[in-house]
């Protein structure tokens, strides 16, 4: 079957790929765009490795048909440090130890800034409710907690 | 001569023997030795057990020198996750 | 499999006349994960989402107009909406992580016909009926009405769910939605509990909704239940009773998420709570 | 001959602080690559067909239709692989039965759990190949299958194995067995023991097997070439155990295999084993591409291997005053379809926290029609645990003894002879015991239907066999190879510390690069806790390797005896004042000219290290029981572990909280649901219900450090112990909250609901 044409921007630069009808927006940036930031932890939707951002608006990729994002904006992991400055939450991860097989990483990671951008100031609670589509085997959560803590706090002053 | 003693989980494959005594001087003698001695412990002496010298263990040490008096204790061998 | 993503009704009602078979994908939350592990093989797959009627919530005359492709997340952002209906809010919330809710809709939660989707006790509670546009035209059905057992729906070929429809909220009303699962998040509903309810100004109970979730193959709108509320003053012997009218009315299944003892049991104890969280906003609405 | 470097005390510069992570930039960037993160030019899509029974007979493979389909390259059967004869090798857990293995990565004679491999297929696109496993015919003969160990044990059982006769028993049986083996762990006079005690409890306990739950599904890429040659590419605990088992396999020359590690996305045990990488370098010779595979989570849940559910009955007796004069165990673990649980783990570490005279412990590996058992964190530890630290909870309740007392006045110390065999050393569970007397979170006030838990566990820890490399580049800085795989808890910043230390120069100057098969000699899987104290060792007897020869080309400069030459901070200086007056020479200025002065600086270690240090911890869970629902909320918890020496305390505290996380799930609500047809009914996260970030508090640490004396910095390992105690103190803080003893895990809602309802009864 004839593979679909689709044009979408991806951290800000406009990108086309060709991709099956059936294939997932996952799919396409890690088999088509060799984007293997995003990874792909169950391909159902329940441990969020996979999580992008479509218009700002955090989803997992793997329940993303990648012919759907036509025209859409997406942000995935390789677009969040500036240049050779990484963002707040990247630094904070770092500080806090807050990865340790770094699989969940940049999914959480982009989770994490879609939650601030909505509440620059979340609680402890807020924060765990919000990363809950996250799994991280290794850590028990709790750098990952203090890590975003610390990085809101940082971002705020 | 050492003192060796078998834990109890190998004793099935030494008759019942729980300790006995023995001129090695060192891993890999005393494995020949125990061998020889009961070939039904054979098979579980490469890949199963670990030995205990005067208290510190050893795990696929087989040059490990064995002292005259020595207390070796034949032990499973330890892994993890 | 085909992908079409017409914008206007007829092009989408046209499209799934035509094909047999064909799915609709709203946030596909559902629908991918069946496509994955070959429980679903459609020829063409419909994409809503470009259609402007499945994607707007609109409020007329008082009375919420929601899109049935209208993501989770847009709905609990949407802080008029859930002010009125925060019991729909509480279902809603619910349904998966950010992510799932990042493109789940209530449409796709109904229509998907799980005894266990967590916004549809909470709909039926809020007595949400749905807009249908079909082969045959428009019409209109109670949200109780279109699931019909797990993985089927009362939709008849060519079908599609187009918004729901709310009620005008009456003054001194509330409504709740709690459910219960082993993890705090990321669970199906073992029993879930959707209670709408009004008072009068002294108090009483004047009206009042009761639907249960995964208690049965399909989501109950349970009237014995409502009855034992309504002219009350919603006193612990009301709610006592409201709770083993809930119990008495679910037919569950022992599965991987629940026996069928517990699920009795503890339906009515989530009804019970969700009663009580229903009465506090009513009184303070 | 085996290599321990022992303890000195010193003051210490970088060792112990909190460093970078070196593999910290690419983690959060996305650049890390991890086995499905690696593509080459050709490579071809390789799925596996899996058994849709728990017990079958193969009676045929007919896999022509799928052959013939365009775009398949290539398919294999267990026909493409050598038969194994019993021969036996040592992996994660405890050793591995080539004829097993062999097996286990493809069906021969018989199906032995649902997702059992029967068939790969590689082709040019997923759609094609999934197409092309539609297409294979296998027609079986449906055997009876047995999926609980007691029921395993019944003699009308179906056996898996009718060659498998229980090893231990005298005389020997004539009978095929479930029961691969029997072994007894023990010491003293139990009923001598017993008859001394004053109070004697005796419980039988059930779980049910658990997964490692790694984020990342098993994933690899293989490369045959035409010269019989292979790249492999895999996320793996250990690759070179790993070339081992593909060679053996495949009979393939170790040297022909090479296998470039990936950044690994977890593995807690689970990823010492082959699985996928013997089909993929089958596939590839078969179709002259490179082969990718990458399981589904549905395939890492049906066939990779969770631990062992098990069956374990326990008998502990004592005196009046709270001695323990007997403890007497039965476990029965199950294996999955192949003998090898860690019940011989498990039995050796029942009781070993405490100083016991009598005790027995009686163990059998029994085989089920499951998938495989692995390794996973403290492999069988917990499930024993669990039983004994309940009960212990138990004794010191009646006898109206605090819990921790209790432990203190039976607590093993230096020279506690075990069950088993050695005397302990130097160990610090006296000191986890005192410091958590000492925990304010002991004495914080408890709501109604809350409770507070302690329990405790130990674990042996190893060492084995590790090589290593480093070299002082020509600017100074250094390059530190090693073999063990960085499992997670970032060891390569704790070697570059330790290297950092003896060197006296900046951390970041160490750069540690996990080598390939091709760049070092043999190194055992990163498991039992043993890459920081192991590697450690091999990484400081390169560093103090490579300053004796610093030292040696400053002396050659200086025309002075190297005795002469000291290494202090980053420079080679005279000893004294009587060698002479000469400027110290930094490690760069040596670097700088080191290739005309006799060739690059290196040091280099290839060793069997030894002397590791056994771990104990002791945990406290404040929880909350909903009585309505029977749901347990974990409020707050503490862990208290003897380290030996925190290198980098960070990733120290990473390890304690990540495994009692693990533990609050294995404890609470994970475990394999099988229905009649032996199917597994929740292979996906959203029915095998790991902890989300909502369910579980901050975890508070407490680091404990008695040195271990065999290590360079006093290390022990950490990563086992922190998954060990979590069962039982929540077991403990139930009972403390709502007054029933939980004897069955998961403790998930129904059961403690239905625990609640029938002692509301009695």
């Amino acid at each position: 079957m004839a593979r679909a044409h689709v044009t979408t921007t991806i951290n800000g630069d406009v990108v086309d790929f060709l991709c099956e009808a059936d294939q997932t927006l996952l799919s396409a940036l890690r088999d088509e765009l060799r984007m293997t930031g995003t990874k792909e932890g169950c391909g159902t939707g329940d441990c969020g490795a996979c999580s992008v951002t479509i218009d700002g608006r955090l989803v997992c990729s793997c329940l993303v048909l990648a012919v759907e994002v036509e025209g859409k904006a997406i942000d995935t992991i390789e677009g969040m440090a500036d240049g050779e400055n990484l963002h707040p939450l990247q630094k904070k991860f770092l500080e806090h130890a807050a990865l340790q097989c770094g699989i969940c990483t940049p999914g959480i990671l982009i989770a994490a800034r879609s939650l601030l951008e909505r509440n620059p100031d979340p609680s402890e609670t807020e924060i765990r409710y919000w990363l809950a589509g996250n799994l991280c085997r290794c850590t028990g959560y709790h750098k990952i907690v203090e890590a975003v803590l610390d990085a809101a706090r940082e971002m705020r002053s | 001569m050492a003192r060796i003693v078998l834990a109890s989980n190998l004793n099935p494959f030494a008759g019942g023997t729980t300790e006995l005594t023995l001129e090695v001087d060192d891993v890999y003698r005393l494995f020949q030795a125990l061998a020889a001695r009961f070939p039904a412990l054979e098979p579980h002496l490469e890949h199963e057990v670990a030995v205990a010298i005067d208290g510190e263990i050893y795990q696929d040490v087989l040059f490990q020198p064995i002292g005259p008096d020595s207390e070796v204790i034949l032990i499973q061998k330890i892994a993890g996750g | 499999m085909r992908y079409e993503a017409p914008d206007t009704l007829a092009g989408a009602t046209a499209i799934l006349a035509a094909n047999a078979g064909a799915k609709i994908l709203a946030g596909g939350t559902d629908l991918l994960v069946q496509m994955k592990s070959d429980m679903a093989d459609p020829p063409v797959v419909v994409d809503v989402k470009k259609i402007p009627e499945l994607c707007r919530i609109t409020l007329v005359d008082g009375a919420y107009r929601v899109g049935a492709a209208v993501t989770g997340m847009e709905l609990v952002e949407h802080a008029a909406f859930a002010k009125t209906w925060p019991g729909v809010i509480d279902g809603v919330k619910l349904i998966g992580s950010v992510q799932i809710k990042g493109r789940a809709s209530m449409g796709g939660n109904l229509c998907n016909a799980s005894p266990a989707a967590d916004s549809v006790p909470a709909l039926i509670a809020a007595g949400a009926r749905v807009e249908i546009v079909g082969p045959q035209g428009k019409r209109e059905a109670a949200v109780e009405d279109i699931g019909i057992a797990p993985g089927r729906t009362s939709l008849k070929p060519g079908e599609m769910v187009v918004a729901f429809l709310f009620p005008k909220r009456p003054p001194r009303s509330g409504d709740a939605y709690l459910r219960f699962t082993p993890r705090t998040e990321m669970d199906i509903a073992v029993v879930g509990a959707g209670i709408s309810l009004a008072l009068d100004a002294q108090g009483t109970c004047t009206a009042a909704r009761v639907s249960l979730g995964a208690v049965a193959p399909r989501a109950l709108l349970v009237d014995a239940a409502a009855k034992a509320l309504i002219g009350t003053k919603l006193d612990a012997a009301a709610l006592d009773r409201m709770a083993a009218a809930c119990s008495a009315a679910c037919q569950p299944i022992d599965d991987k998420r629940g026996t069928k003892e517990y699920r009795i049991k503890v339906a009515a104890v989530m009804a019970t709570r969700a009663a009580e969280i229903a009465m506090d906003r009513a009184r303070k609405s | 001959m085996s290599t321990t470097v022992k303890y000195v005390e010193r003051d210490l510069k970088v060792v112990g602080t909190r460093p970078l992570r070196p593999d910290g930039v690419d983690k959060v960037t996305g650049r890390a690559r991890y086995g499905a993160d690696y593509n080459l030019p050709g490579q071809l899509v390789g799925l596996v067909l899996r058994s849709p029974h728990a017990h079958a007979r193969i009676k045929s493979i007919d896999v022509t239709a799928a052959e013939k389909l365009p775009g398949v390259k290539a398919v294999v059967t267990r026909d493409d692989f050598p038969d194994m004869p019993v021969e036996y090798a040592a992996a994660g857990e405890l050793t591995i039965n080539f004829r097993d293995v062999t097996r286990n990565m493809m069906a021969r004679e018989k199906v032995l759990y649902d997702g059992h491999p029967v068939a790969a297929v590689a082709a040019t696109s997923e759609s094609i190949a999934r197409k092309a496993l539609k297409l294979m015919k296998v027609e079986y003969e449906v055997l009876g299958h047995v999926i609980d160990v007691r029921d395993a044990m019944k003699a009308d059982a179906p056996v898996l194995h009718e060659d498998q006769f229980t090893v231990g028993v005298e005389p020997k049986p004539t009978k095929p067995s479930n029961v691969a083996k029997r072994l007894v762990f023990g010491c003293g006079d139990i009923e001598a023991g017993f008859k001394k005690a004053d109070l004697v409890i005796e419980r039988e306990f059930n779980t049910k097997p658990v997964h490692q739950g790694y984020i990342e599904p098993q994933a690899c890429l293989a490369n045959y070439t035409e010269d019989g040659q292979v790249e492999l590419w895999t996320a793996s605990q250990g690759h070179f155990t790993l070339r081992a088992q593909c060679a053996k396999v495949l009979a393939i020359e170790v040297s022909k295999i090479r296998v470039i590690p990936t950044e690994l996305g977890g593995g807690f045990g689970g990823k010492n084993n082959i699985y996928n990488e013997p089909l993929a370098i089958a596939l590839s010779r078969k179709s002259n591409r490179p082969v990718k595979m990458v399981m589904t989570r549905g395939e890492v849940f049906r066939a990779t291997g969770p631990t062992s559910g098990a069956q374990v009955k326990v008998k502990m007796g004592c005196t009046k005053d709270g001695r323990i004069v007997a403890g007497e165990a039965e476990l029965n673990y199950q294996a999955g379809a192949f003998a090898g649980s860690s019940v011989p783990m498990a039995s050796m570490c029942t009781f070993t926290r405490y100083d016991l005279e009598n005790v027995r412990v009686v163990g059998h590996d029994i085989t089920v029609n499951r998938p495989k058992v692995a390794a996973y964190r403290a492999p069988g530890a917990p499930i024993a645990v669990f039983a004994v630290e309940t009960i212990i909870d138990e004794m010191a309740e009646k006898l109206g003894l605090d819990p921790i007392d209790m432990r203190l006045k039976n607590a093993a110390k230096e020279g506690t002879q075990t069950y088993y065999g050695p005397k302990l050393g130097a160990i610090g569970y006296i000191d986890t015991l005192k410091k958590a007397k000492e925990h304010p979170h002991l004495t914080a006030p408890l709501g109604p239907n809350q409770g507070r838990g302690i329990a405790t566990g130990f674990w042996f820890n190893i060492g084995n066999e590790t090589s290593t490399t480093l070299n002082v580049n020509e600017d100074g800085t250094v390059t530190l190879m090693i073999g063990t795989i960085d499992v997670a808890g970032g060891s390569r910043a704790a070697f570059a510390q330790m290297v950092a230390e003896e060197l006296g120069i900046p951390y970041d100057k160490v750069r540690p690069v996990v080598g390939d098969t091709s760049a070092l000699g043999f190194n055992f899987v990163t498991a039992g806790s043993r890459g920081t104290f192991a590697t450690g060792m091999a990484a400081v007897i390169c560093a103090r390797q490579a300053i004796d020869k610093l030292r040696e080309r400053a002396a050659a400069a200086w025309k002075v005896p190297v005795d002469g030459v000291i290494w202090e901070n980053g420079f080679a200086k005279p000893a004294s004042s009587n060698v002479g007056d000469f400027e110290p020479m930094s490690i760069a200025q040596i670097a700088k000219t080191a290739g005309r002065t006799g060739g690059t600086i290196a040091g280099h270690a290839e060793i069997n290290a030894q002397g590791a240090g056994p771990g104990f911890g002791t945990h406290i869970v404040d929880v909350e029981v909903d009585r309505q629902t029977g749901a347990v909320k974990i409020l707050r918890y503490t862990v208290i572990q003897d380290t030996g020496k925190a290198i980098h305390p960070a990733y120290v505290e990473g390890q304690f909280q990540g495994g009692a996380v693990q533990g609050i799930g294995w404890a609470l609500n994970e475990e394999y649901i099988y229905n009649k047809d032996g199917r597994l009914e929740n292979p996906g996260f959203l029915d095998y219900r790991v902890p989300v970030a909502s369910d579980v508090p901050m975890i508070d640490t407490v680091i404990v450090e008695v040195p271990n004396p065999n290590h360079p910095y006093g290390v022990r390992g950490i990563g086992e112990v922190p998954i060990i105690p979590p069962m039982a103190a929540i077991a403990n803080a139930i009972y403390d909250a709502v007054g029933i003893r939980m004897q069955e895990q998961p403790m998930s809602p129904p059961k403690i609901l239905k625990a609640l309802e029938t002692a509301a009864k009695h």
